[in-house]
């Protein structure tokens, strides 16, 4: 699975995407996952509500399922426009 | 409907006309166009915008689509860039057509309201050695439920 | 403030980046233009646009200093033809520029609800030997009271 | 004081202009003196609720006084845009 990250998110994890094997059942479970393996990780996911999360480039919630799932990318609330 | 991400810079006069010249039987049309502008604070040398390819176009022909959906519409073009962009360069624009004026109106502020919080653009302004991301504001977010 | 009434074309995409780039410290721009579409019932030949000079002036600086204490705008410039125009062709436009984007689409809407209804134009419609004064429609003197 | 009509009203009245010499009070009174003038006039005043009304320039109501004035519009509701 794709996992990516866009501004602050993806420069406070220093990359842009990791390709992750996982057996995360949600998006919350990735999450979890991805934080106890490293301090950057915990400290980009240390505040959820100041996070948007899109599965297979659809805005989702943190509790979407991740089964079958190609793609799935952390980013703060949009500011386009 | 046409839908265009890019980094290039875009003339918004001849996007306008190029727009409203191959509308058939329509009588109003409205574009927005936002402008990157100087901070109160200070001297905004650069707005950087990231973006996420593919959500983007997606993110941006679902939210055109609804609005072609929901009012009486002729079309429709959303033009967005993205990369560095310097103040009083020209960041995005919306273009709407319909036979009446109430739609064409509705339609635009109900694109930009979509595209500010649903589009996934992120905006980082630097100064000098500075840079910080543009934070969401909740007004924004809060506009979206008048739709 | 810039208003004009007049009898020739005017180009949309210059009068629109004309307005936009004498901006200063404006996110944004929002342009409305007015359009001679075809009639439904049949081929259109020409609109007869009438004015009352001297009053049409008055009317639509008021109403343009209106908007500028009721929004925080940048600008504002408001043109209207008047005589004979023809399907396709611009009968107006407004433009208008904000800081933010909200006061530029509001203003745009409050001009075009009190410029259809309180500024002294009146259109004819001409098919073959047949003209027709446009009615005022009840929706336009009412959408004035939401403002 | 001049006297102006437009669109439809200027075109059952047959002209744009009158110049006329008035005691008339208000703008009703105006608009009964000329109706009572002649036919043409009193057809294109016949419902005033489908007529407008502009005393030196400015929409105004049919009991406006005239004291002063120098110019008064009647035409239809307003069609721009």
């Amino acid at each position: 699975m794709d996992v990516l990250y866009f501004a602050w998110v993806r420069e406070r994890i220093g990359h842009p995407k990791d390709k992750v094997e996982t057996t995360a059942k949600t998006v919350r479970d990735l999450v979890n996952e991805l934080s106890a393996k490293e301090e950057r990780y915990a400290v980009a996911f240390s505040d959820l509500s100041a996070l948007r999360v899109a599965v297979d480039q659809e805005l989702t919630h943190f509790d979407a399922p991740l089964a079958g799932v190609r793609e799935v990318a952390f980013f703060p609330p949009m500011t386009g426009g | 409907m046409e839908i265009r991400v890019q980094q290039a810079g875009f003339d918004l006069g001849e996007e306008t006309n190029r727009f409203a010249n191959r509308q058939e039987g329509m009588g109003a049309v409205v574009t927005f166009t936002g402008i990157v502008r100087d901070l109160s604070t200070g001297n905004l040398d650069v707005m950087e915008i990231e973006h996420y390819p593919g959500m983007t176009e997606k993110a941006l022909g679902k939210i055109a689509s609804d609005a072609m959906e929901r009012w009486n519409l002729g079309d429709i073009l959303i033009i967005h860039r993205h990369g560095r962009l310097q103040p009083t360069d020209h960041i995005m624009m919306v273009a709407t057509s319909a036979p009446h004026r109430v739609d064409a109106f509705q339609a635009a502020e109900f694109l930009m309201d979509f595209l500010k919080s649903r589009a996934p653009f992120w905006k980082k302004e630097v100064i000098g050695q500075k840079a910080a991301w543009v934070a969401a504001k909740d007004e924004d977010e809060e506009s979206l439920s008048r739709w």
